[in-house]
């Protein structure tokens, strides 16, 4: 796995991608430190809406909090919802990916079915419909309701993988030397389902982000007072129009921790496919 | 009588992480009008980027370093523009490929694809052309042409396939047909067919022909003059009646000995130890030292040059120079 | 152990249809790869298999492993009957059965170092186990002429006959009595494969193997075969000792392929007959003999269109499935005189 | 072509009664019912919400709830709206025609500028100009949807806009509708479709531009384009005649994937420029609590999903000689 990663890093698309994602993810991290007041902190009416200036880089918000501050904080939740959902989905669409693409037959059928059907609900409507069921959810119930209903893609993608490489030769070499079906899955399978499944997560926390953003948007994901990125942005009409920096300066944060995962995961794809170089 | 082409010193380089890879180095023949030059060389050997360079067709990072390739009329394709390069591809040098199946285009017919080569090069109309593509299609040997002519390349059996890429290449009667491998992927009673046919074709069209193979029987039964490459040269260049029975250099005696026979049983094959070394990492002087028989301390430490053994043949070899005429 | 005399390997009616999915409403067409094949081998035996593409040479090959599960016929292995056994018979009787693929790379785990993959079949079957694992390891290298340093190394960091070898290790590596042998060195350059067909005879007669070298070149398994079988769409066309074949040939394909093997001599360019015609679509194979649309022989007749002709031994130990073949072939006047008589 | 229809017509009846099984499934995974959690009940007796619940059926045992659910779905009944007082369908027709206006009009600046800037990109790889497309289409590819059509409201929204020029709000103008000629209406109402529209069309470009890109640049190595330029055809014929029409299949492929990811970018546009269309009803539904309207819109749109896709393998068909000819 070591010539993988020294691989990795000769690929610049990663690098740049890991550069930017580390860079926010550090900052993320120390906000405790890094941030020049605390998110929360109401500084006044006298301070609301106050455009960016030495003080207050990203300028203040309706309630005169600092927004720089608050873009700290909110990319903390951000990316540690990313993270646990991503990691969810991952999960169970690998398990469910390897189960139906190994056993095929019955389980394949009935699963991959249940899949395409899934995947025909479009991903807002069907948060949509379960945020609507369990209204006001935290965090943690947020993380778990995007994971579960983001496995589905991967779950293709990696039974796709197992149906390739059951194809390959070296399964049938591994089959005729009398390996079990137990070992096949773990050392011959797995390993090569891998690669894809990092690339589809790295690509999973962009797009994670990036549907987080929008729920909050739409007033269904994180609740005040806590700040993700995305609720941030969700500033109605009147507040974009005064005070544009409250919307703008978030949603370039979320832009640049996007654009860090894309290009990690388009670095990790081209050194799978060394063609696409 | 001025050869059909002239190749002087042809060098290709590909770009890669480990340093600039010659994967032809300084490659030099003349293919006269009418003859069949066989390239004969295992995987790696550099002679598909040989036949590659001479329309200069080689992808990127590959590419043409030095050398001159000089047509019959004094062209020198290398200092082409490409759109007098595009007037000789096709029509005055043709190549046919050696997979079939994927140098079709798989959502074009037939007989879009022949009739799209002859409207690159004549003036020809839409109806004129699809009726030559049914001439040529009946020409190499394909039954039912006028209804074949509309099939897609998935519908045709390989050897089918390498038909119609046949036919593509004689649409403009080409005054030299470069074959790369052309019957690797065929079985072998197709490939028996397809050898039949492009050897028929070039006496009809009087066309002069390179055919890369990795073949030596192939090479025995088709080709008039031979030139034996390993490790991106010319090893061994001479005619093929002399090359089998009179081979100068130690690798192409090697594989002489090597290729398991029909003609003759043998207990054991003769092998060449080692293996095939890939371009980035050729052996420094005789790029065949490490695997020679006949190895001397001279060979690990100057290149060798290629030099004239007898009328006509030359070979790269210390062997030869040291004591001229001893392996004749 | 049953008695020395007994065939170690016993083909009986073998049968493998492959049904197409025709999709959600039109019919499928089966295709019968191999269609209704027996033959034995012997114990020590060398069994060269050849045929063209779409033969079902390999699907043969994979259906006496049972990798692959037959549609009918039996496959008596040493008295074992191997498509009656659950799975935990079939994977202690793979010890005793083994394939070399003709692909090396595609063959090995790209993600697997060679020496992982070597030792894997050692611990699944509990061979060995720790440093005698690894020690065993170490001698199958040295047996097949790989230096022991390579154990570390990926696939991909192999030469094509380096990780030929490798297969052929994993292969041995529990012990086999019997090895399938499918193109072992048609992915290979010509200077290596000679190195490999080598490799192959030398450990036959030090492990006292027992063959069935698939090839789609008759010259491939020239010098290794004892017996060579000749298939063409699925079915047997001639079985016979290597030393008839080559010189006189029964079968009027068998004689095609011979004459189509280009020979690497200037001189010998012989009149070649070339069969015309493509490989019928297996779908639709043709009546009677298969082999009648391109059958060269001048006598061919109504017989073989409609009838299908049986495998028959017309001298001893030579088999030939031909209507014709009690005649010497005219094409090969020279060659097959007395053949069948 | 008819059996594949028929085919298609089948999976997309079993995609349909999935989905329905899914959202039921879901709805009786939920705590508690509609009348324990929405508001409008919050003040209602214990007595009433229980009449309530028979009415509703509410009080069977589960297997008769899903067989009456299937039974009334397969009539077209998708309950009433408990906001809007009116049947669901009539809820979620009145409002598709919206949202199929700005999907479809989406998808034409998603597809045309995708594929023109991908196959150029590819056509051009390693060039100054294709490193920045990449950068552009890599960037829109991160900007999360509604925060673009902010961004646009800010630039050209008239009376806040910077430059002040095109409607940021609804379908048509209000008040002076009415009074325009014909032809005065529908301009008025390409005006408005305009800047929702480039925002949803300009997101999935840049994905379908990355996507072209990546299929011209695996086609570009096959041997048939080699075989293509030794015919000595012209670079732009040996482009655009060999490699982009093979090219364009797997984007074909994407173009039926794309349907989900566009209704759900739909539903923050519309949202974003108060669109008249399903988004803005799914959205008030669920904040509502009105489960009826949000699980029939589900359905609606999955059917849509699965129309979107049966067109994208038809032009597959179209495309691809080898999967025409095998059917």
């Amino acid at each position: 796995m070591n010539s993988t990663l020294s691989v990795l890093f000769t690929n610049r698309r990663w690098r740049y991608g890991l550069a930017l994602v580390a860079l926010f993810a550090g900052l993320a991290a120390l906000a405790h430190w890094v941030a020049p007041y605390d998110p929360t902190a109401q500084l006044g009416l006298s301070e609301q809406w106050r455009p960016p200036s030495a003080a207050h880089p990203f300028g203040t918000d309706l309630y005169g909090r600092d927004v720089l501050s608050r873009v700290l904080y909110g990319a903390r939740v951000s990316l540690v919802i990313a993270v646990l959902s991503v990691f969810l989905s991952i999960s169970i669409g690998t398990s469910v990916g390897l189960a139906a693409g190994y056993c095929g037959g019955v389980v394949d059928t009935l699963t991959m079915r249940t899949v395409d059907a899934a995947l025909a609900i479009p991903r807002v409507f069907l948060l949509l419909l379960v945020l609507g069921l369990w209204y006001g959810v935290d965090v943690i119930g947020l993380v778990i309701i995007l994971g579960v209903t983001s496995w589905f893609g991967v779950s293709r993608i990696v039974r796709a993988e197992v149906m390739a490489v059951r194809e390959r030769e070296y399964m049938l070499a591994a089959r005729s030397l009398g390996v079990g079906h137990g070992r096949i899955l773990l050392h011959h399978v797995l390993p090569n389902v891998l690669a894809p499944v990092t690339v589809a997560a790295t690509l999973g926390m962009g797009q994670i982000i990036l549907i987080e953003a929008g729920l909050s948007f739409l007033g269904l994901g994180v609740q005040e007072p806590t700040a993700s990125l995305g609720r941030m942005m969700s500033a109605g009409g009147g507040e974009l129009l005064a005070a544009p920096w409250t919307t703008v300066f978030p949603g370039i944060v979320v832009i640049l921790i996007v654009i860090g995962f894309s290009l990690m995961g388009d670095g990790f794809r081209d050194t799978l496919d060394p063609r696409t170089r | 009588m001025n050869p059909a082409l002239r190749v002087r010193h042809l060098t290709t380089s590909f770009a890669t992480e480990h340093g600039t890879a010659r994967a032809v180095d300084d490659v030099s023949f003349d293919l006269m009008p009418g003859e069949t030059l066989g390239i004969v060389g295992e995987s790696g050997s550099g002679k598909t980027v040989t036949a590659l360079s001479i329309l200069r067709l080689v992808d990127k990072p590959g590419q043409i370093s030095d050398g001159s390739i000089v047509e019959y009329a004094g062209k020198n394709l290398v200092q082409l523009s490409s759109r007098e390069l595009r007037q000789i591809r096709g029509a005055e040098i043709a190549m046919i490929f050696q997979e079939p199946a994927t140098s079709l285009n798989p959502v074009l017919t037939a007989g879009t694809q022949i009739a799209e080569t002859l409207r690159a090069h004549q003036t020809i109309t839409r109806k004129a052309a699809r009726d030559r593509a049914i001439e040529l299609l009946q020409l190499v040997g394909i039954p039912d042409p006028s209804k074949r002519v509309d099939d897609y390349p998935h519908q045709l059996s390989g050897g089918m396939q390498q038909r119609v890429m046949i036919a593509m290449a004689l649409s403009c009667n080409p005054k030299i047909l470069i074959a790369d491998e052309p019957t690797t992927a065929l079985d072998v009673t197709i490939q028996a067919q397809i050898l039949e046919l492009v050897t028929d074709l070039k006496q009809q069209f009087g066309m002069a022909m390179i055919l890369i193979t990795h073949d030596l029987g192939i090479v025995a039964g088709v080709t008039d003059r031979v030139a034996v490459m390993y490790g991106g040269q010319i090893v061994e260049q001479t005619t093929t009646q002399r090359l089998f029975l009179e081979p100068a250099h130690p690798y192409t005696k090697a594989l002489l000995r090597a290729v398991p026979r029909l003609d003759r049983p043998v207990d054991r094959l003769e092998t060449i130890p080692g293996a095939v070394p890939p371009a980035t990492a050729w052996p420094a002087a005789c790029r065949f030292h490490p695997r020679c028989p006949q190895l001397m301390d001279r060979c690990s430490a100057d290149p060798p040059t290629l030099t004239q053994t007898s009328e006509d043949h030359l070979a790269r070899c210390w062997l030869l120079s040291e004591c001229p005429g001893s392996e004749k | 152990m049953s008695d020395a005399t007994a065939p170690l390997l016993s083909v009986q009616r073998l049968v493998k249809e492959y049904r197409s999915s025709g999709g959600l409403f039109s019919r499928p067409s089966p295709l019968r790869a191999v269609n209704d094949v027996s033959f034995e081998i012997a114990r020590g035996e060398s069994i060269g298999l050849v045929g063209e593409s779409g033969s079902g040479k390999t699907t043969l090959g994979r259906l006496i492993l049972r990798l692959v599960e037959a549609t009918s016929g039996r496959v008596i292995f040493d008295d074992v009957d191997v498509f009656n056994l659950d799975t935990r018979s079939l994977r202690s009787l793979r010890r005793r059965m083994q394939i070399v693929f003709q692909d090396p790379f595609g063959s090995l785990n790209p993600r697997m170092r060679v020496g992982a993959a070597v030792r894997e079949p050692i611990a699944v079957h509990r061979i060995a186990r720790g440093n005698d694992a690894t020690a065993a390891v170490v001698r199958l290298f040295q047996e097949v002429g790989l230096d022991p340093s390579y154990i570390d190394r990926y696939p991909h960091e192999l030469s094509g006959g380096q990780r030929q070898r490798v297969g052929i290790a994993r292969a041995l590596s529990v012990e086999p009595e019997f090895l399938v042998l499918d193109e072992p060195v048609s992915a290979l350059d010509v200077s290596v494969q000679a190195q490999v067909l080598n490799l192959l005879a030398d450990l036959r007669e030090r492990r006292n193997l027992t063959y069935l070298f698939i090839a789609h070149d008759l010259a491939v398994v020239r010098h290794i075969a004892h017996r060579i079988v000749v298939m063409y769409l699925g079915r047997f066309m001639e079985m016979a000792p290597a030393a008839s074949t080559y010189t006189e040939p029964l079968h009027p394909y068998t004689s095609s392929l011979l004459s189509a093997v280009p020979v690497p001599d200037p001189r010998e360019q012989r009149e070649r007959i070339v069969l015309q015609g493509d490989m019928p679509d297996p779908r639709k194979p043709p009546t009677g003999c298969v082999f009648h649309p391109r059958c060269p022989h001048p006598k061919k007749d109504q017989r073989c269109r409609s009838e299908v002709p049986m495998l028959r031994e017309v001298a001893e130990n030579r088999w030939v499935a031909c209507h014709l073949a009690a005649e010497p072939l005219p094409l090969l006047s020279g060659q097959a005189s007395g053949a069948a008589n | 072509m008819a059996r594949f229809l028929a085919g298609r017509l089948i999976q997309a009846i079993a995609i349909v009664f999935v989905v329905a099984s899914l959202t039921f499934i879901l709805f009786r995974l939920a705590p508690g019912d509609p009348f324990s959690t929405m508001s409008d009940f919050s003040s209602a007796s214990e007595e009433f919400k229980d009449q309530a619940r028979r009415n509703l059926g509410l009080d069977q045992p589960l297997h008769t709830q899903y067989f009456k659910y299937l039974a009334n779905l397969v009539r077209g009944d998708l309950g009433m709206s408990f906001s809007e007082h009116r049947p669901v369908l009539e809820s979620i027709g009145a409002r598709i025609p919206a949202t199929i206006v700005l999907a479809a009009a989406a998808l034409l600046v998603d597809f045309l500028l995708g594929i023109f800037v991908g196959a150029h990109q590819g056509a051009h790889t390693g060039s100054k100009g294709d490193d920045a497309l990449s950068v552009l289409t890599l960037t829109l590819y991160s900007v999360p949807v509604f925060w673009l059509g902010m961004m646009f409201v800010l630039l050209f929204a008239s009376n806040v806009g910077l430059l002040g020029i095109l409607p940021a709000t609804g379908a048509k103008t209000t008040a002076m509708y009415e009074h325009l000629t014909p032809f005065g209406q529908m301009w008025d109402r390409i005006k408005h479709l305009i800047l929702p529209a480039m925002t949803l069309g300009l997101a999935g470009a840049a994905g379908t531009a990355r996507y072209q890109r990546a299929a011209m640049l695996e086609v570009i190595r096959q041997d048939f384009v080699r075989t293509a330029r030794a015919k000595g055809l012209r670079e732009r014929t040996v482009l655009f005649r060999h490699a982009l029409r093979n090219a364009l299949l797997p984007v074909i492929t994407l173009f039926g994937l794309s349907f989900p990811i566009l209704l759900s970018g739909a539903v923050l546009v519309e949202v974003v420029f108060n669109w008249p269309g399903l988004g803005r009803l799914v959205v008030d539904s669920a904040l509502a609590r009105d489960y009826n309207v949000v699980t029939g819109a589900a359905i609606v749109a999955a059917i849509m999903v699965v129309i979107g896709n049966t067109i994208a393998d038809i032009l597959y068909r179209i495309v691809d000689p080898r999967v025409r000819l095998e059917s």
